[in-house]
């Protein structure tokens, strides 16, 4: 019994070893990475497909809708129907629009985002290239993406792509800073770039409870950052203003329209995968069973549940804050988010040279929370976070 | 001279002659963003791949999307197009050749020529985070201040004195 | 403490999301070609024609005096009126119109042609799906398009359709009256054409013999 | 085969390249992103030295690279910072026509 479970957890490498043995040795690594690169491919546009569905149906029933319930059973066919209508549409270029660059720019955003998941471990042995610096590769790729936002908002001639792509990189290099010093707070306790040692390094248990770096006040507080960044990153809702549709259209892809408009759909939510997954990396243990009572439970499975419970969150985020004005978004970043993640540095320093014990989780956790309430409190007071007053309403 | 060394070459020399050769500033940056894309894969080539990641993240990630802001903030109104070149653009790549000869004649002539590749040192980031915190701390400490200095100084003088025009 | 406001925010959105599957009076949507919104009594987009009894041909209340088509704005009606006549809704002989087309895609729904119409023929209708695959001819409603029972009528605007219902029986009522009364008076008049004949043949009987009995009942 | 010369071949032609290009574009950016270039190259010396050297376990041509590699980029922030600076006072980039030392 104990065998059989192993060989589902392993599935998917026993299949693969299997087919390579058919093939000779020559081209064998390079058939290997082809159809990995393939499963991650086809395994993560279905998971996009299914995301723009469920947050479509899960945004139309926070604000009392049905959301789309008409194509195949409950709706669920929807993204099948929005595919084909993206491709059928007419492609249109601007015309005073820099053609080559405005080409190259979806095609470059959905590649970085594809990219990203070759250091992503999504099971046990399931990873497409274990990387000694594969955190950075993380990051180094990440900013690629950037590049190709700009190049679409500035090859489109258009003043609210320019406007849109100026919002996103200023927000996208402002908030990495946060992200990557909320993510060397694991690389500090792991000792290690690799995800693949950072990842079974949590999976690991005392009792029944794994030793996930979110349950320490730093790594609580270092998730909390990163997911706030990652917010940012991936140009999602509440901070979302690149793309603000109510003053500059689409942001950096108003010029952009059917397959092109898919594919930077497509490289936006594949983006935000790899950084949930990232998140996941870091923080939530990867692959690893929440209880060592639910180990026999194969890894992947552990992992896409909760990519799709981060999925659903950023859903739920999203149907709930309303839109940052860009001076706040900025206040976010250098004034809340930068000071915190240097602290929650320092939190993880006292807490590696500490011995165990509850007094070292007291003094984390007062290193963590207090700064965190005096900084709000500080900066309410300066008016720099403050309620919003509506002067023509009410 | 394996394959991968020359395409990576061909990628590298065509995407900074173009950086430096093409017309439109904006193109110049993006295609500078190719060669040194290709100089981070010839660091992977040689095994460094910490240098060749930082090399991703710090040219493509920090300073061409930082020129290419400065690009775009100077971007001037005038319709006339300026020449690309400077005046003296003669003198300049005579000079550029020459460098480019006079270092050739060199490498060639050297006996450097005599050295093969040795085999492949395993290179670990935690073996360069120990170099950097014990051998190299103080060049490392020096580098904080550096950058800490640079990120004051480049705010400072980019900063719109506001205040001073009022 | 910063973040209250957002976690009350997330409770209210987690709340709406659950409750709509739990209650259906949280959704505001009506699942349109299925169910239809309960429309109000005043809504109104497009004329049409009413017509009495169940031909539509025969019971058609316009008599194609053309008032409407003078006075629509967008000129988007077309009349053409008949040669022969027939009895209109209250019994009288009137033409009727050979051709009465509007198109759709010019009126504006002024309800103009509405209120100038003296035999309250054409009334606005509720109907909004009239999307058509052909913009010219799809949208120019022909006579038999617009034809529509009192019936209806009654049922889209039912105080209004009394109103006029009332209207109308008391037009019938004058109209029977004065059929009745003409009758009666033709009926007096002959009475007394004859009494008066009688007596006259009675007075003159003596007199002169060659006097003839006249109708006199014109 | 993949000698130490071809590498630096190839670097010497990155810093030829970006030399030229400092010496005759007249964008004051383009003139910053060539002596980046030329900076590059010298990482590529130092790398390939480092990776052909009689001692790589030393990493003390990697150390040199990252080292270099900041002060590039603590570089490209002051120079756009003045070029930006220079900008706001004679409204160009063009270096040939900021020629006045009075601004």
């Amino acid at each position: 019994m104990n065998l059989k479970l192993d060989q589902l957890d392993q599935i998917f490498v026993i299949l693969n070893n299997w087919l390579l043995g058919y093939l000779p040795p020559v081209v064998r690594p390079l058939c290997s990475s082809i159809l990995a690169i393939a499963l991650i491919l086809v395994t993560f546009a279905l998971l996009f497909a299914i995301t723009t569905v469920l947050e479509r149906k899960g945004l139309g029933r926070i604000q009392n809708r049905f959301g789309p319930n008409r194509v195949g059973p409950c709706g669920f066919l929807q993204p099948i129907a929005d595919g084909i209508k993206s491709l059928t549409k007419e492609d249109i270029v601007p015309n005073p629009a820099d053609h080559v660059v405005h080409f190259l720019a979806p095609v470059l955003l959905v590649a970085a985002a594809f990219m990203a998941y070759a250091v992503l471990p999504i099971g046990r042995n399931m990873i497409l290239v274990d990387m000694n610096a594969g955190v950075l590769y993380f990051f180094a790729i990440g900013s690629l993406m950037e590049l190709a936002v700009f190049m679409a908002g500035w090859s489109s001639r258009s003043k609210y792509s320019l406007l849109g792509a100026m919002r996103a990189i200023a927000q996208m290099i402002s908030y990495e800073v946060p992200l990557v010093l909320a993510s060397i707070v694991v690389i500090m306790q792991s000792g290690s770039l690799s995800t693949v040692s950072i990842v079974n390094m949590q999976a690991t248990y005392t009792g029944i409870w794994p030793h996930w770096f979110v349950f320490t006040p730093w790594g609580f507080a270092g998730f909390a950052l990163f997911m706030i960044a990652a917010t940012a990153e991936s140009n999602r809702s509440p901070f979302d203003l690149p793309e603000g549709e109510s003053e500059i259209i689409a942001g950096y892809y108003t010029e952009y329209s059917g397959f092109k408009f898919a594919l930077f759909f497509l490289g936006e939510y594949i983006g935000m995968f790899a950084t949930s997954a990232m998140a996941i990396t870091l923080f939530l243990g990867g692959w690893s069973a929440p209880f060592s009572f639910l180990t026999w439970i194969p890894s992947y499975f552990w992992f896409f549940a909760k990519l799709l419970t981060i999925i659903l969150t950023f859903i739920w985020v999203r149907g709930t804050l309303p839109r940052l004005r860009m001076d706040q978004l900025m206040n976010l970043a250098w004034e809340f988010m930068l000071p915190m993640t240097l602290l929650n540095l320092l939190t993880a320093g006292v807490w590696h040279f500490m011995p165990a014990g509850a007094l070292r989780w007291l003094i984390c956790g007062a290193m963590v929370v207090v700064p965190c309430i005096l900084l709000s409190r500080g900066l309410k007071q300066r008016k720099k976070f403050q309620v919003r007053k509506y002067r023509f309403s009410e | 001279m394996n394959v991968s060394f020359i395409l990576l070459a061909i990628i590298t020399v065509v995407g900074t002659a173009a950086a430096m050769g093409m017309r439109n500033a904006v193109h110049c940056v993006l295609a500078l963003t190719v060669g040194l894309a290709g100089v981070a894969a010839l660091y992977l080539q040689l095994g460094a791949q910490f240098v060749g990641f930082t090399q991703i993240m710090v040219y493509v990630g920090a300073v061409a999307i930082l020129a290419v802001f400065a690009i775009m903030m100077t971007h001037s109104p005038e319709p006339a197009k300026p020449p690309t070149f400077s005046s003296f653009w003669t003198v300049g790549s005579v000079v550029a050749a020459s460098v480019f000869a006079v270092l050739a004649w060199a490498i060639h002539s050297s006996s450097l020529a005599a050295h093969t590749l040795p085999p492949q040192p395993e290179v670990t980031v935690q073996q360069i985070g120990d170099a950097l915190m014990h051998r190299f701390v103080l060049p490392l400490e020096l580098m904080g201040l550096l950058l800490t200095a640079a990120l004051i100084g480049a705010v400072v003088i980019a900063m719109n004195h506001r205040e001073e025009i009022k | 403490m910063v973040g209250k406001g957002i976690i009350k925010g997330m409770v209210e959105t987690a709340r709406n999301f659950l409750g709509s599957y739990v209650s259906k009076q949280r959704l505001t949507t009506i699942q349109y070609p299925e169910e239809r919104a309960p429309q109000i009594e005043a809504a109104r987009n497009f004329p049409f024609l009413v017509f009495d009894g169940t031909d539509a041909e025969q019971g058609l209340r316009c008599v194609a005096c053309q008032i409407c088509e003078k006075e629509c704005p967008p000129k988007c009606i077309f009349i053409e009126k008949s040669k022969d006549k027939k009895p209109d809704a209250t019994g009288k002989m009137q033409f009727y119109p050979a051709t009465f087309n509007i198109d759709i895609s010019v009126c504006m729904s002024c309800q103009i042609c509405v209120e100038v119409c003296p035999f309250d023929s054409i009334k606005m209708d509720v109907v909004y799906d009239l999307s058509n695959n052909d913009r010219f001819a799809g949208l120019l409603l022909h006579k038999q398009q617009l034809a529509k029972s009192n019936e209806y009528y009654n049922t889209i605007h039912p105080t209004e359709a009394a109103a006029v219902d009332a209207h109308f029986a008391e037009e019938r009522a004058k109209a029977a009256a004065r059929v009745k009364a003409a009758a009666e008076a033709k009926l007096a008049a002959e009475a007394k054409a004859a009494t008066d004949a009688k007596a006259k043949s009675e007075t003159t009987l003596a007199d002169t013999q060659a006097q003839p009995v006249g109708g006199g009942t014109r | 085969m993949n000698s130490l010369q071809n590498y630096l071949l190839l670097s010497s032609l990155l810093f030829s390249i970006g030399l030229a290009g400092a010496l005759i574009r007249r964008n004051a950016i383009l003139v910053l992103i060539g002596i980046e270039l030329m900076l590059n190259a010298a990482n590529l010396n130092l790398i390939a030295f480092w990776r052909f050297g009689p001692n790589p376990a030393a990493l003390t041509g990697i150390m040199f690279a990252i080292f270099s590699i900041s002060i590039a980029a603590a570089e490209a922030a002051v120079g756009l910072g003045i070029i930006l600076a220079a900008y706001r006072h004679s409204k160009t980039t063009d270096l040939d026509r900021m020629n006045s030392l009075r601004g």
